[in-house]
């Protein structure tokens, strides 16, 4: 598929935004001005951004505790999400979240969650509800390789497979489930396989190549979109930083770490643009520039934004109409 | 006006809310052309076809998952949960997602969905299928929880519960099934977190809720030949709890017991107690009495089943305490 | 493989017996002296009790809701099952479990259950125990169609694969759930496929053939016992009656049922054995009568003990010393 | 007496008992080489191998069933669910299984396994990773329900947990692990069902357990000031719970508020509560007030965080309530 060039530019542009918010972020845990715990993206960006790129502004994504690229890749605003991980009242949830919790659901993005796999099962019955509103839009359903040995994970694949629903899940194996290798928790090499269990596609992508991502799941959004059903495809990606906050990352080896950033989708696609003279340096200079300049206006909106109200604690526990 | 039973009534609301509401949906085991466990569903299937009567697969946490996402994008689904016990497999889905997204996502988000199941004891079905799990319900903030002990009840509680705009646990109870009670032909609903008073007394309040609401009427009457008044409060709505129509009653009365189905430790009975000996202190004369299950996963055989949960002689003893 | 004589009348017996016990059961729920529910095992005899030849006395199973046949195929004995049935003193568990809770773990049955699934990771767990006690003993799970869209089958399988667990998954695939025919609850046709989604062996075998069940689960129980891990194995089976006590079976066609009962697998066994002379008509005769006389003298004996002790209501809850 | 962190306590409880019977094993998410999400199995992988220090996927429902299922087959499992939230995925397998199988077998199996989990607020790890949910565990028959507050309680409860043949929930607090206390050297278990008196007094009794206890602590320390003596009973073990030691106090103060950190409705704060308005109300002169969490999901931002949940000044709040 030819792409245009805005579009390309504007892959580069989401992935940075994901690069650079996340190096932020991970700058303010360090300095606590970020409490709790956020899962850092970087390394996966052209997952979030290929997968999304392949959808409409009114389909779903639900997303997972590493979610700050999902959030980012459908539109999400730098502000209210840097707002949000501060816990500040202009933030996305209000403050009550933080990074675990983001959502935009009036936007398509049915949240991130704490709970490793919880999302499968409610991206799955979104899609149920735009089958039965006959809505022709999708569910991207994000989950890692860690996820997919949760109970969730089978029951909802089946029951999307049985009721054709139009729902897409994504995999994306980053070898890791926190400390834990793939190789020591996942009784599979390739999770895609795993389709087979539910008789739908499985297809296995290059996670770190924006391009071949949007391919994919383009090919499985239009099938679902079609009304023939679900597919599940694994994106090979790493976590280039520790799992969160702390972590020495004992559990793997430095040699492995930088195998991986030599695929580094973000500078590999860069290249790409390069080579292909869609972008000159200096275009991509600029919008580094800007794009950091954006995360810094968000930085400081965010850390100049007020707490929010003890006064309003209980407020929304309950829709009171 | 007819009488009709506690099944009939959850039919009829469950048939006039889909009717009113296109939304509205059903999904859940065994709840299509066979018409629910309980029989429930019974006719719904053939009526409103299978897309809206939806058969599941045994996936209790995908059904409460996939019901909560449903909810958020538009829908109005009615999961069914077959027991309650089962429902050990859908707390992830329940607690952490349906009870949560709305607070936790700034209140930017309804998650309108009703999780219908039902439990207690009665039919010698042993530990697995009748436990009485509400406690855990109540505890959980984002969630409502009805237990309804009259076909009255269940069917302007159930429209309720589908009109609101918040995650409702609905817990029915295996022997209410087959109980009849009036049901008005014209359509009503009950608001949430009323009590009612089912009968009027003055010596002892009696605080019940489901199938209990039954023994303590019995109480009363037994009781009412020795010239001992009760007066019966069923609960129905145990979340909101109508905490005020309890205290005023006490406040009459000086004396109260709690009856409840489920196992005595950690019980919702004991939360109402708490909250009494907190906000009605001084209007107590007597120490607030719980009659509840024993601790105990409930036995099979019908003689151990009997003896593990309240009783109308449990109650009535328990009476006799408070006023003596 | 050739099979001994005694042997294969002792299948016949066991198929016999369970069918014995089954039909008096049912007798006993319509006439109400069996409480609560009983789930009849009448046409899948061959899959207990060819599995369960198939393994040692000292090896665990784990059972499930529609349990009889598991119990008496692993040595159970018929007045203590009847009477835990009727909720009697003298039953397997004091009363208190009736059918769904029938237990026997000191001879190797780690029980009934009345959650569907429930007992996949029990039974995940105890061929861990047996791995690391270094014992040679394996752990024959049962479970149906339904089970196998249940989280736990998922969580549990990728586990027993992963730790190479000395456990054989047998699914009783009798084409319902309850209502629900596997047409419209699992997203496959042979559930054996889903082996493949944990890295296992999975087989297909006729269930109504207890030779041909003793074959397949013998083979990988030889494959478990040597270390090599679980393995997956589905019986096509049928389950006669109703689900459980008042089911119309509306879901389901007096043809199917009529087509599967010529397969059934109690007569063409005998059927078997007596074209290969194993055993003559007489001697059929005999056995027949010979168990239908146990099974009553069961039955007198449940209905003649005592209930339970109100004054033991609180017993066992915790195991005191 | 030395000085250790209440992780290194849970750490040397471990490592004893597993050197003791080498039927004890560890099992759960990121236990082996990472030392667990909160450092508490740090070192025993190296000591003792991946066969009894077993890493596995995150499969929460069959870490409690295997739990339950190599317990009843001659181990003796210590499972970590690394956060009580996630509980609610294996609630089937724990309740269902572990705690019912001995008693609906007739008593003839024991499930000799515990369930580490930790859990509380402070950390601003928002809804999904603050909750206390001890309260679901106490209503389960045959369960018992652990929480220590100090390192001491920490490891000779740990050490009695796994030498009971019973399945233990196991709770801890993620502010206390790196609190440090008084350890002995030497060997010692503390019996399940025995509250300890952590500060002696005489107005108010304030009975609490985990990390509430430190708070309960402070507000005495203050309380003291103003000539106001608190008896704080640390509750210690949730299930078997010491009535008795509760009762006693309350006798000689007439006065007690309960503080727990869960959210008040159907908490444990409310079945203590209750346990003392039927078995205590003779001695009381006053309401029995509960500090504890508000009924909402625990919110990430720190201000909204601390003020969802008890603190030393509310504490102080409640007792002069009691006392005026
Ligand atoms: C149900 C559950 N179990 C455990 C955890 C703790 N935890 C948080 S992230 C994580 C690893 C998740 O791995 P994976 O699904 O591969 O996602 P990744 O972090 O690699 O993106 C774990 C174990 C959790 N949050 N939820
Ligand atoms: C978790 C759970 N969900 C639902 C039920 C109700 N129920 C009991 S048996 C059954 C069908 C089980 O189907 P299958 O696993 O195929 O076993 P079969 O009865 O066919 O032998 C259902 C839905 C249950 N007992 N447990
Ligand atoms: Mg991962
Ligand atoms: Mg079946």
């Amino acid at each position: 598929m030819v792409e245009k060039k805005e579009d390309l530019i504007n892959y580069l542009e989401t992935m940075l935004k994901i690069r650079y918010f996340e190096e932020k972020v991970s700058e303010l845990l360090g300095k606590d001005l970020i409490k709790g715990t956020s899962h850092i993206y970087i390394g996966e960006e052209s997952v979030a951004v290929g997968a999304i790129a392949a959808i409409r502004e009114d389909d779903y994504i639900a997303s997972t505790h590493r979610g700050h690229g999902h959030c980012l890749a459908k539109g999400g605003e730098l502000k209210k999400m840097m707002a949000e991980l501060c816990g500040r009242a202009t933030g996305y949830c209000k403050g009550r979240g933080g990074s675990m919790h983001i959502a935009d659901v009036a936007k398509g993005n049915l949240g991130a969650t704490g709970i490793v796999g919880s999302n499968i099962p409610v991206a799955t019955g979104a899609a149920l509800s735009m089958k039965m509103q006959k809505m022709d839009r999708v569910v991207l359903c994000f989950f890692g390789d860690g996820a997919s040995n949760t109970g969730g994970f089978h029951e909802s694949l089946n029951m999307a497979s049985v009721w054709k629903l139009p729902v897409i899940y994504i995999c994306e194996n980053n070898l890791y489930g926190m400390s834990v290798s793939v190789k020591r928790a996942l009784s599979v090499t390739d999770i895609a396989v795993r389709a087979v269990s539910y008789n739908m596609p499985g297809e296995i992508v290059d996670g770190m190549n924006v391009l071949e991502v949007k391919e994919v799941v383009a090919k499985a959004v239009r099938r679902a979109r079609k009304g023939d059903g679900p597919s599940l495809i694994e994106c090979k990606t790493y976590r280039y930083y520790g799992h969160s906050r702390s972590d020495p990352r004992v559990y793997r080896t430095r040699e492995e770490e930088a195998e991986w950033k030599k695929k580094d989708p973000v500078e590999s696609f860069k290249k790409k643009l390069l080579e292909e003279d869609v972008v000159t340096e200096e275009e991509i200079d600029n919008l580094e520039e800007s794009i950091q300049q954006e995360v810094n206006e968000a930085t400081e909106y965010a850390l100049s934004s007020p707490w929010p109200s003890v006064d309003e604690l209980t407020c929304d526990v309950f829709f009171t109409g | 006006m007819r009488e009709i039973f506690y099944w009939q009534a959850l039919n009829e609301a469950l048939r006039e809310e889909m009717k009113r509401d296109e939304h509205v949906f059903i999904m859940g085991e065994d709840v299509g052309p066979y018409g629910g466990a309980y029989g429930v569903t019974r006719g719904l299937y053939k009526e409103f076809g299978d897309e809206r009567v939806r058969d599941t697969a045994i996936s209790e946490a995908a059904i409460a998952g996939a019901a909560a996402g449903a909810a958020m994008t538009g829908m109005r689904p009615v999961a069914e949960i077959m027991s309650i016990d089962f429902s050990t497999i859908a707390m992830d889905q329940l607690v952490n997602i349906a009870a949560k997204n709305r607070y936790m996502f700034g209140g930017k988000t309804t998650v309108p969905m009703v999780m219908r199941t039902q439990g207690g004891t009665g039919r010698g079905v042993a530990g697995h299928h009748s436990q009485s799990l509400e406690a855990w319900f109540v505890h959980v903030p984002g969630l409502y929880v009805i237990m309804p002990s009259t076909s009255y009840d269940a069917k302007g509680l159930l429209k309720t519960a589908i009109r609101d705009d918040n995650p409702v646990i609905f817990i029915e109870h295996k022997m209410l099934y087959m109980t009849k009670g009036n049901v008005p032909e014209e359509e009503y609903t009950i608001p949430l977190g009323r009590a009612d008073i089912k009968r009027k007394g003055n010596d002892v309040t009696v605080v019940a809720y489901s199938r209990m609401v039954l023994l303590a009427l019995e109480a009363a009457g037994e009781l009412e030949k020795e010239g001992i008044s009760l007066e019966v409060i069923d609960v129905r709505t145990l979340k909101p709890l109508d905490m005020d129509m309890i205290l005023d009653s006490v406040r009459k009365t000086n004396r109260v017991i709690i009856v409840s189905e489920a196992c005595k430790t950690g019980g919702v009975a004991g939360e109402i107690a708490a909250q009494i000996a907190e906000k009605g202190f001084d209007y107590l004369d007597a120490p607030i009495i719980r009659v509840a299950a024993a601790d105990v996963p409930i036995p099979m055989s019908p003689v151990l089943e009997k003896a593990a949960v309240p009783s109308v002689e449990k109650i009535i003893e328990a009476v006799k305490k408070v006023i003596s």
